[in-house]
């Protein structure tokens, strides 16, 4: 759980950014301006920007997870709400015509989504623990509720939408491409991460780790508790609205859905699959869950399994989350070991991994040889065509997967000992010892 | 000059136990005071009315003559007063600097600002380096509080105490589950680190608080039955029944 | 008037369904700290289990077996799965549960298909009791009624009679320091989940023809659960039962009567504006009761989380 | 080439089963009716492609645009009017976005009737009866029935909801001034986990009939609570049936559940509409047709795909839609009416049944039947819809 | 009784027993002493099986390295740790009961709680005040009961005068005879030479994670180099 901090303070560099600390910025930055290039289109565009909402979301959600130690059930509130008034915003731009460059709708979300926080936050953030989480599911499922009721403001089933490309255009860009709302939503992305990056480094935000750990003992360091919960959790809602912006803006539209239980359950899901306890973990959280959901759904139908089967093993073998599976090298390569472990990951994980997509395919082919249309008893996997009726197909899967899974435990053994040396700084009695 | 503490007709009941039974006492600045007293006599109930843990049933506390009724922890400790507790009371994910850097934060004055960043400020870190000097952590600065043993926990429960620089310092054992080596250390410490301020503390072992303390007032079961300079207490008849008991010949 | 009774009636089945969900949580929840999300899960495995048993031998057996079976499960998955994570704290067990809900959900898809089941009450059951005015009541509903309470009295001694829950309780702060005392910690956590998930798939057993047995049974009582043992205070018994019973009752009677908004603006003396399609607040005047009967719980678990946080009954802070 | 067709429903969580059939009946009517007939223009082949929106307006609009990107041209998606709302937006504004690469939205079974009307736009085609005109073949029938006194309308409260609830009403009030609504009330969708109450209100109502739009587990549990509670009336209904509601209703819906909907299968109309049904049954064990519409969407697509000689200027083929009179292979005309793109059909009302079935449905012993036949319902029914043409 | 041998403990990377041999004998008061940080702690923790143990440590002439902890506490084996562990949201009886093994009845052992009562009066009157609100003194001597409850035949005691009052540190050494008196052996890890003088049979000084010197109090009196190397600064 220690905080990326602890690794930066090490550098004793008081005042002034580190080249460690802006380098990460520049090169995430850099990545964005080209991927375009990389993907052109349009929907490859679309995921992105939906990603880089979610990062958005994600991020803020973990300023409350991960550094205050508040656990919501009910997040996509600030989100939502911030996204529907984005969207009447623009509908208004639309018909009275105010001069509102669409670039500065977020802020408009995110002060919305703030709003909401402070009037919630002014008593959920009292306390804590299961107290907080309660309310906080409790006013998730209040508000999504009342968004089919209140047709006025929330549009019921079908929700609100509006036209971005009607606002006054911003240096002759009139948002009526993918590529030019990816940008925008880049850039938002850039600096929210930044500001977020930055709060979690301000006083508040180091408090919020210490209520965190201990708010009793906070108080008599002159905090008050409450007080920095309540600021963590306004700031998190501002971001959050910003989200929210920026989804009505890509978008266009926004229903019950983006309220609802689901989406705020999923947010945690996907910040704690990157990990609560690295800065950048709900960045890969994002990433990853995207995918999964809008990639991997078109590849089978079995998707939900395999996510569930993902974070079922996620907690269980990498608490830290994928994030903290990074970080966990952190240590060898400081010590210049991190070589040492190419030859066993590739002898241990790689045969694990063919074995876990053997495993898939088994799921695959049953549920082919159960559901599928009588006749139709050809199926493909991985561009590989075969027939689910003939028995080789399932001698070959289970064979392969069956030698994979051998293989790899054969050879754990060796890569949990080079692991153990790989984090020591030598004499291999302590390596071997854990 | 109004007294650095000043406690009148304090008292404190659970239910229909009643802990603190009316205390009166007064102790000036720069004082060292302690306090000390049978186990269950009232002393870490006391102080925690004092630094506004619990609310009392009735009296009043006055730091520098302010009266606290009704003040929460963080406004007292803000007015320039600062506790240890006697059971462990640390950020245990935190690293040890974390810990000590948080304890600084208020009294720089860094408030509830999100403009600053903590990193930036060099008076802030090397301050917290210091700290983590005087009470010989600098080698486990990194490692996170929770796993430090115990008695590196009770000096880091003493460091976060003293960051602050609050000018009334209130320890509760600080010493305990410390070997005689260490404790003596400690009390080095403490006495440099309290130079000019008020000391508040409650202690079990003798050897320290006869060798620190200016003043000392003994408390059995929820009242002071003496209260005065080393000597005398020591001398006190009821004292010795009460409390020392065998202990002086212990000690010294 | 006899709807009323009718509505009693009702609402005493439907909460005290709750309740057989919410003790078994509260065991899981209160007692072990797990906010086990996946309980509706193991509710709707009690439900199919029950079906596919009942199709060989009848309603009867599923109703023994079919909750063993599915405590067994849970059982299985606290020792190889949540004990791994419990170390890792609250919010990772919470995570791990989700992903079970999901896994849960979609292996009973694979194994009975996306539609409804034809899951349905006994026979010897399947007849109205009495009738009250035109309404009838099912016997099945007042068989569901004993074997809730029979559970709750079974619960009852177990917690007050035994130390479990003591000794639960302590290692929740200091496992270790129990397992020093000579306590075998995670023998027991495992069969309090165990215990805890057979409850639910008992409530799925019975609940299942009344209230449907289908992929998206689970998903629909997920959090309600959580709702009332909240209300309730955790770790309290009693507070479970007292919500439920009030969940149920207050859902039902909400359902049942068609109270307009509109009425009571007026009746405050407020004025009905003549045009509503434009009128900015037309959705509060033409909202009615039923509308709202599902959220009044999560309404009232705020109010009662703000103005006290440890619930009706709990003892400890929630 | 291949002409594409992106079928946009949910194909995994809750609301799965109306998906998955559909995409069923789709894949099926594709390959029987265009490709085993060698195709349109010269050759070219139907695929239907499969993406799951979850339910979901957000996934849907995402897997929309993937879609395009693959070069489909064709969007069908039916399952519930809330997403066709947003799809079609969507639609709208890609094709005046980007108006060289435009698609069609082929709506097969969201019926808020605000799609063909104030919410209509040219790329929208509706291949299903709406609401007002499925409710008022419903009425016909009702009307007839002379002791009928008091109804109770309840439904889900969102769009499709509430236009079945306010055509009910307009209905009964213009065929039958004596008939008393005693209840009308909507309830939340998918939310309610017990409908024992609802059945209580409409008993103790002393209603003779129940109307109610209500479709999936909210179908079910609303039927069977009603039936349990002691109700012996007729349940008129748009989505009873199929999905395990028939199965789940057995014996318990025989004389309650009457449903209306087009191409009944009981009798079927030809020797070719029940060898369609028939290869269907056998090559989707478990599945049923339950939107035979899908049928007559294909064929009318691959008309005009053949009548406009393209499949990639959807502009000239929504021309050759627009207007179209077609022979359904469930027996009478189909004609799209281009003034808001909403097709006219028979529409039919059937009942829940166990005798006199050709065809049953969720592998049971039960199925639905015909009742009566209303011939080109809708035919001259109003629209508000005025469209933009390119 | 207990015999240590070469025994070996890490947390994760650092190696903090180094081979520590030792052994207590049947109704015998042995101190372990050392610097704060050596791993005395540790060494109670690895004996009873919480920290993983490496080398070998037999009870009763039985292997118990690698036993789970309630196993072994169930072999007869007590511990009462330094940082008190009080559950909180028990009242002390309740404590006190969790102290008996499963199955066992209150009168059974060696200690009834009444006898407990009798010796800190101040649990008497705190019987049924939720626990974790007690004095620390009073949670002293709450872990010590509590662990007695269960009737060891061996005990290790880490700190148990911590915080306690001078009387009340009097009391305790009184305790820790009558507890040997009745055949009960004690590990007693101390900071206060003066007690672990007082009532040790046998002193164990640790140093570096190792055992440096084994004698009597009166031979560690006697050896001022021990003292100044492994006990002072
Ligand atoms: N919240 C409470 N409810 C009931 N009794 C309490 C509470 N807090 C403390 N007590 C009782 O008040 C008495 C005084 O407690 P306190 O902690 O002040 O003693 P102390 O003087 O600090 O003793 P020690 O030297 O052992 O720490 C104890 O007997 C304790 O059991
Ligand atoms: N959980 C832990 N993780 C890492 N290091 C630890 C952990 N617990 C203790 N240590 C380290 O192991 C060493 C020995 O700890 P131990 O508690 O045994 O010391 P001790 O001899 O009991 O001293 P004390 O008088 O403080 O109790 C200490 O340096 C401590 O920092
Ligand atoms: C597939 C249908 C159940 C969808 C429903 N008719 C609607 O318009 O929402
Ligand atoms: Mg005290
Ligand atoms: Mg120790």
């Amino acid at each position: 759980m220690t905080d990326t901090t602890s690794i930066m303070t090490k550098k004793r560099s008081y005042g002034g950014l580190s080249t460690g600390t802006v380098a990460p910025w520049v090169i995430c930055t850099a990545i964005l301006l080209v991927l375009p290039y990389v993907f052109q289109s349009n929907s490859a565009l679309t995921i992105m920007n939906q990603m880089a909402i979610t990062i958005v979301f994600a991020l803020a959600y973990n300023m409350l997870l991960g550094q205050g130690g508040m656990l919501s059930f009910g997040h996509a509130v600030y989100m939502g709400m911030g996204g529907f008034m984005c969207m009447h915003v623009m509908n208004w731009v639309e018909y009275q015509n105010i001069p509102l460059p669409l670039p500065l709708l977020p802020v408009v979300g995110g002060l919305f989504g703030m709003g909401m926080a402070t009037i919630i936050g002014s008593f959920s953030t009292r306390t804590a623990g299961t107290v907080f989480a309660m309310i906080s599911l409790g006013i998730g499922e209040l508000i999504a509720a009342s968004s089919v009721i209140v047709v006025a403001f929330f549009g019921g089933e079908e929700g609100v939408s509006g036209d971005r490309t009607y606002g006054l255009p911003v240096f002759g860009y009139e948002f009526l491409t993918k590529i030019e709302v990816y940008y925008l939503t880049a850039g938002w992305l850039v600096l929210s991460a930044l500001l977020m990056y930055l709060f979690s480094r301000t006083p508040v935000g180091r408090m919020a780790n210490a209520v965190r750990d201990n708010p009793e003992r906070a108080q008599f360091l002159g905090y008050s508790a409450r007080w920095v919960r309540f600021y963590s959790f306004c700031a998190s809602g501002f971001f959050a609205g910003v989200a929210g912006g920026l989804f009505a803006i890509n978008f266009e539209i926004l229903t019950e859905e983006n309220l609802n239980l689901v989406t705020s359950g999923s947010i945690l899901l996907i910040t704690f699959l990157g990990g609560v306890g690295f800065f950048f973990g709900p960045i890969i959280g994002a990433i990853v869950f995207t995918l999964l959901q809008s990639v991997l759904s078109l590849q089978t139908e079995l998707w939900q399994l395999y996510v569930g089967a993902l974070f079922v093993l996620t907690v269980m073998y990498f608490p830290g989350g994928l994030a903290g599976v990074i970080m966990m090298h952190v240590a060898p390569y400081k010590l210049g070991k991190l070589g040492t472990l190419v030859v066993p990951y590739f002898k241990t994980v790689l045969p694990a991994a063919i074995g876990i997509l053997g495993l898939a395919s088994f799921c695959e082919i049953m549920f082919h040889f159960k559901h599928a249309a009588v006749g139709e008893n050809d199926m493909s996997l991985f561009g590989i065509e075969f027939s689910t009726h003939s028995p080789l197909p399932w001698i070959v899967i289970v064979g392969v997967t069956l030698v994979c899974f051998w293989i790899a435990k054969r050879n754990s053994a060796e890569l949990r000992e080079t692991w153990g040396n790989a984090n020591v700084l030598s004499s291999p009695k302590e390596g071997g010892a854990q | 000059m109004t007294a650095a503490l000043e406690l009148e007709g304090l008292r404190k009941s659970f239910g229909k136990t009643e802990i603190i039974r009316g205390v009166d006492l007064s102790i000036g600045k720069g004082e060292r005071h302690a306090i000390i007293g049978p186990n269950g006599a009232g002393k870490s109930t006391l102080f925690n009315l004092i630094t506004g843990r619990f609310p009392q049933t009735s009296g009043h506390v006055r730091l520098h003559g302010h009266d606290l009724a009704g003040k929460a922890p963080f406004e007292i400790n803000r007015m320039g007063l600062s506790r240890s507790f006697q059971i462990t009371n640390i950020f245990p994910k935190m690293t040890v600097f974390e810990n000590v850097r948080c304890s600084l934060l208020w009294s720089m004055g860094y408030k509830y600002s999100f403009w600053n960043m903590v990193s930036k400020s060099r008076a802030l870190n090397e301050g917290a380096e210091e700290i983590l000097e005087q009470i010989n952590l600098t080698s486990r600065r990194d490692l996170p509080a929770g796993v430090l043993s115990y008695a590196e926990q009770r000096a880091l429960e003493i460091g976060i105490t003293i960051a602050g620089g609050a000018d009334v310092i209130m320890l509760d054992e600080p010493t305990a589950g410390m070997s005689n080596t260490e404790t003596d250390y400690i009390v080095g410490l403490i006495e440099k680190v309290t130079e000019g301020k008020t000391l508040i503390m409650v202690e079990h072992d003798m050897g320290v608080v006869f060798g620190l303390c200016d003043r000392i007032s003994v408390l059995v079961y929820g009242e002071i039955v003496a209260t005065g300079e080393p000597e005398a207490v020591r001398a006190d008849q009821a004292v010795q029944e009460a409390y020392l008991g065998a202990a002086l010949e212990a000690e010294h | 008037m006899e709807l009323v009774l009718v509505i009693l009636i009702d609402g005493l089945v439907y909460g005290l369904l709750l309740f057989m969900l919410s003790s078994g949580l509260t065991l899981i929840f209160s007692m072990m700290g797990v906010l086990n999300f996946a309980h509706a899960s193991f509710y709707m495995l009690g439900a199919y289990f029950a079906y596919q048993i009942s199709r060989y031998m009848g309603f009867w057996p599923g109703l023994i077996l079919a909750p063993i079976i599915v405590g067994l499960a849970g059982a299985a998955i606290e020792r190889f799965g949540l004990r791994k994570v419990h170390q890792y704290g609250h919010v990772p067990e919470l995570i791990f549960t989700f992903g079970l809900a999901l896994l849960i959900e979609e292996i009973v898809q694979f194994f009975w298909g996306k539609n409804q089941v034809p899951y349905d009450a006994p026979e010897v059951l399947q007849f109205a009791l009495f009738s009250i005015g035109t309404n009838e009541i099912q016997a099945y509903k007042v068989f569901m009624i004993a074997i809730s309470v029979l559970i709750f009295l079974c619960l009852l001694y177990v917690l007050t009679k035994t130390r479990v829950g003591m000794i639960i309780q302590a290692a929740l702060s200091y496992p270790r320091t129990v397992e020093a005392l000579g306590h075998n910690v995670p023998f027991i956590f495992m069969g309090v989940f165990g215990v805890g998930t057979a409850l639910a798939g008992l409530a799925g057993v019975i609940a299942g023809p009344q209230l449907g047995t289908f992929p998206g049974m689970a998903f629909l009582l997920g959090s309600i659960v959580f709702v009332t043992i909240v209300i309730g205070g955790l770790g309290s018994l009693w507070g479970a039962l007292v919500a439920s019973l009030l969940i149920g009752w207050m859902t039902t009677f909400a359902a049942s009567y068609n109270i307009a908004m509109a009425d009571i603006l007026m009746a405050v003396g407020f004025e009905m504006p003549e045009d509503m399609s434009e009128h900015a607040l037309r959705d509060i005047w033409s909202l009615t009761l039923p509308q709202i009967g599902p959220i009044l719980p999560y309404l009232l678990m705020v109010v009662i989380l703000v103005f006290r946080p440890y619930g009706l009954f709990g003892k400890r802070d929630a | 080439d291949t002409v594409k067709i992106a079928f946009v429903d949910p194909l995994s969580g809750p609301f799965s089963p109306t998906g998955t059939n559909g995409y069923a009946e789709f894949q099926y009517a594709a390959e029987k009716l265009v490709n085993d007939q060698g195709g349109v223009l010269e050759g070219d082949m139907f695929e239907i492609v499969g993406f799951d929106n979850k339910m979901s307006p957000k996934e849907s609009l995402i897997q929309v645009q993937v879609a395009i990107d693959q070069g489909i041209r064709y969007i069908a998606q039916g399952n519930s009017s809330g997403i066709a709302h947003a799809i079609t937006d969507a639609v709208n504004k890609h094709n005046r976005r980007n108006p060289d690469d435009r698609v069609l939205f082929l709506n097969y079974a969201a019926v808020d009737p605000a799609l063909t009307n104030d919410a209509c736009n040219f790329w929208h085609f509706r291949f299903d009866a709406n609401a007002d005109i499925k409710m008022d073949a419903l009425t016909d029938v009702m009307a007839k029935d002379e002791d009928l006194k008091k109804v109770y309308v309840i439904g889900q409260d969102y769009s499709f909801g509430k236009s079945v609830a306010a055509a009910a009403v307009r209905n009964l009030g213009e065929k039958r001034a004596d008939v008393e609504i005693v209840g009308n009330e909507l309830h939340p969708i998918g939310k309610v986990k017990d409908f024992t109450p609802y059945a209580r209100k409409i008993v103790s109502s002393g209603a003779d009939a129940v109307i109610t739009g209500n479709w999936g587990a909210d179908m079910v549990g609303l039927g069977k609570a009603i039936i349990d509670a002691g109700f012996d009336g007729p349940i008129y209904t748009y989505y009873a049936a199929s999905n395990g509601i028939t199965r789940t209703f057995g014996e318990q819906g025989t004389g309650h559940i009457y449903l209306v909907s087009e191409g009944a299968v009981n009798p079927p109309a030809s020797d070719r509409t029940a060898a369609y049904v028939e290869g269907f049954e056998a090559k989707y064990p478990d599945h049923d047709i339950t939107q035979p519409r899908i049928a007559n969407t294909i064929e009318m697509l691959a008309k005009a795909i053949n009548e406009a000689g393209t499949a990639t200027d959807v502009v000239k083929v929504a021309q050759a839609l627009e207007g179209m009179e077609h022979d359904s292979i469930w027996g009478g005309k189909l004609f799209m009416r281009p003034d808001d793109h909403q097709i006219i059909q028979n529409v039919d009302i059937q009942e829940h049944t166990s005798e006199g079935l050709q065809f049953y449905m969720d592998a049971s012993e039960w199925g639905m039947k015909l009742v009566s036949e209303v011939e080109m319902a809708g035919m001259d029914s109003p629209t508000t819809c005025k469209m933009k043409r390119p | 009784m207990l015999d240590v041998r070469d025994l070996h403990a890490y947390y994760g990377k650092s190696h903090i027993l180094q081979g520590v041999n030792l052994n207590v004998q049947e109704g015998e008061i042995v101190a372990l002493l050392g610097r704060n940080g050596v791993g005395r702690s540790t060494t109670c923790k690895a004996i009873m099986g919480e920290v993983e143990p490496h080398g070998s440590v037999t009870f009763k002439g039985q292997e118990i390295a690698g036993k789970k902890a309630f196993e072994i506490a169930n072999l007869g084996i007590g511990y009462v740790p330094e940082n008190r562990d009080i559950f909180p949201g028990l009242t002390t009886r309740q404590n006190l009961i969790l102290g008996l093994k499963p199955g066992q009845k209150d009168e059974d052992g060696r200690w009834s709680m009444e006898n407990m009562f009798e010796m800190f009066s101040n649990l008497r009157e705190r019987a049924d005040v939720e626990a974790s609100v007690m004095s620390g003194g009073e949670q002293q001597m709450l872990t010590m009961c509590r662990t007695l409850m269960g009737d060891p035949d061996f005990v290790m005691i880490d700190e148990p005068t911590e915080g306690l009052s001078p009387q009340m540190t009097q009391r305790v050494a009184e305790l820790l005879n009558q507890i040997a008196a009745r055949g009960v052996a004690t590990l007693l890890v101390e900071q206060k030479l003066s007690i672990a003088m007082d009532i040790a049979h046998r002193v164990y000084v640790m140093g570096h994670g190792q055992v440096v010197f084994e004698g009597t109090p009166a031979e560690l009196k006697s050896r001022d180099d021990v003292r100044k190397e492994w006990l002072e600064v």
